[in-house]
């Protein structure tokens, strides 16, 4: 999958300066003497005063930059002293801060997937994406760890080698984009299972639920789907596949058949290959076997996601040989559940 | 978001005026424009330097000054003698010493 | 969409990552940079000035080539007289007034 | 700002926010500063260029040390041979040439 970085730290970018507004010409800025930062401008701004960081840089886009302003800005109003927030605290592990899909077509156009919190953070398959008219900042954490992943683009430029990476890291621009002691690494294999691969961020669980607030649940019995930070109302359906279950063909056939109906419009619905240990007669463990988890969540007490996994479950059981299903079941935050197989 | 940039336009995105002296990029190209009597104007502190590439420029602007006097001063006084002028002096003195 | 891999490539299709001109801080000296084949450039309108300290830069630029010239017309015509020949030429001229 | 004066104090409990560059506009003119002992860099890759108008700065640059060379061997062996010197000379090694 594609996992692309939320938060950038380009000038234009309102968000990024305290007072919420981008700065113009009868504006005083500050950026903090010790702020690291690469700023990605892409436009022309009037100056009056820009204190500058002592170590930063600004990327200027084609037709961006800077001019002395004239003290007559009209609409900018009397001035006001705006600094450019400290962009350090942003956190790779924090899966609020990525967005997932399917395709970079998807990417561009919005159509996101839902995630589990720890498939919401890169994968060691994925291709990791930074916007092209951007910069950014990313903390990747303590630990001195590598975090390997497929692939980064970094304003357009694709790395997919260890090397160059590495280098790049290494480079002014990098530095400043990327810190902590976790090296993000390059260069790992895409997943090549048309079943669809682990993520394997359950080794980062504690650093990524760390960022996550879980929100108090009501309903009858909260679900844990494997892989998520908090418990939550909807249902959990697992799938037993066999030969020729693909998981992105998968994706998309229930894409089409039932999130696009009206009446699943607020189902969010995330796809994981998991691992669960299976226990002999539910006590003890002998053994991980890989499956299907769809997790569904509606916002609300759960009665359309157990609607819809009905519907999955159904259609897993009348088309199951053509789809690779051996067996399909669900269990709902109502209490209800059902199975095929 | 796409639409902060659009918003940072309207704030922005005023046309600049040919007076305001600026630093822009052109496709890759990082060109300062002065503008219509206005300067762009690169101040060190006393001890500091512009550096174009590894070259001083502080250093170079100053040796085009001195290049400039020591010029003057050979326009007015001449530089050092010329060697076939020194020797036809020395040939021109003995061939007159006994006069 | 300013998003992602595609959105980057130039509209001739090459990666503009690299190329992109930068005004950085480096332990506070302040540097600006180019990309590969990117140029630097200072354009001065007729009454606008780029200066360098107190410098003049399209000035003293202008005094360089100011400076070859007079450094070549002294190679081929020479400069001033210096002191010591027009002393000697004089003695010499003396010396010989009555020949 | 109340917070940062303490927070720009280094590692070595030196005060760093005047080591800030700034950029800024006084009175409509453009302007780049560093503070104490900070250079302020021009940098392009192998084959980028600095231009001033038209004018290529590193060839200048180098021009400027041609010159002072140029200068400081027209300083020691002279430059061409003025030409009232030469006709001096002549003059007086016609009048001699019978010595």
């Amino acid at each position: 999958l594609y996992k692309r970085w939320i938060p950038d730290t380009n000038y234009e970018n309102e968000t990024n300066w305290d007072k919420g507004a981008v700065p113009c010409g009868n504006d005083v800025v500050r950026f903090s003497a010790q702020t690291q930062v690469s700023v990605f401008v892409e436009s022309a701004h009037a100056v009056r005063e820009t204190r500058l960081p002592v170590d930063g840089e600004f990327i200027l886009n084609s037709g961006g930059g800077f001019y002395a302003s004239d003290g007559r800005e009209p609409g900018c109003g009397p001035g006001v002293a705006t600094r450019f927030k400290d962009p350090g605290s942003l956190r790779w592990f924090d899966p609020a801060l990525w967005q997932a899909a399917a395709s970079l077509d998807d990417l561009r156009r919005g159509r996101f997937l839902f995630s589990v919190h720890e498939e919401s953070v890169p994968c060691r398959w994925d291709d990791v994406v930074f916007r092209a008219l951007s910069s950014f900042r990313v903390d990747t954490g303590s630990g001195g760890s590598s975090v390997p992943v497929r692939a980064v683009s970094v304003r357009g430029k694709v790395f997919d080698g260890r090397a160059e990476f590495a280098q790049y890291l290494s480079s002014r621009s990098g530095r400043l984009q990327f810190h902590g002691s976790s090296a993000v690494t390059v260069g790992n294999p895409g997943c090549g299972d048309p079943s669809g691969c682990e993520c394997g961020n359950s080794a980062n669980r504690r650093r990524i639920c760390s960022s996550v607030t879980c929100a108090s649940v009501e309903c009858k019995k909260p679900l844990l789907p494997v892989g998520h930070c908090c418990e939550v109302c909807g249902a959990i359906v697992t799938i037993r596949y066999a030969a020729g279950f693909d998981l992105q063909t998968y994706r998309q056939r229930i894409h089409h058949l039932f999130l696009v109906l009206p009446k699943y419009k607020s189902v969010q619905l995330g796809m994981s290959k998991v691992s669960r240990s299976r226990r002999l007669m539910g006590i003890v463990p002998f053994g991980a076997s890989p499956e299907v988890q769809l997790t569904l969540l509606d916002g609300e007490k759960g009665a359309e996601s157990e609607a819809l996994a009905w519907d999955v479950v159904s259609d897993a059981r009348s088309h199951g040989s053509v789809l690779g299903i051996a067996g399909a079941e669900f269990r709902a935050s109502s209490g209800g559940g059902g199975s095929s197989s | 978001e796409p639409g902060d940039a659009a918003a940072a336009q309207g704030r922005n995105g005023r046309d600049i005026s040919s007076d305001q002296p600026r630093m822009l990029s052109d496709n890759g190209h990082l060109v300062f424009t002065t503008g219509d009597n206005k300067e762009i104007r690169f101040q060190t502190s006393a001890s500091g330097r512009v550096k174009v590439g590894n070259e001083d420029l502080t250093l170079l602007l100053s040796q085009i000054k001195t290049n400039k006097d020591d010029i003057d001063n050979i326009k007015s006084h001449g530089g050092g003698v010329p060697p076939d002028i020194a020797n036809k002096l020395n040939q021109l003195d003995t061939r007159t010493s006994s006069l």
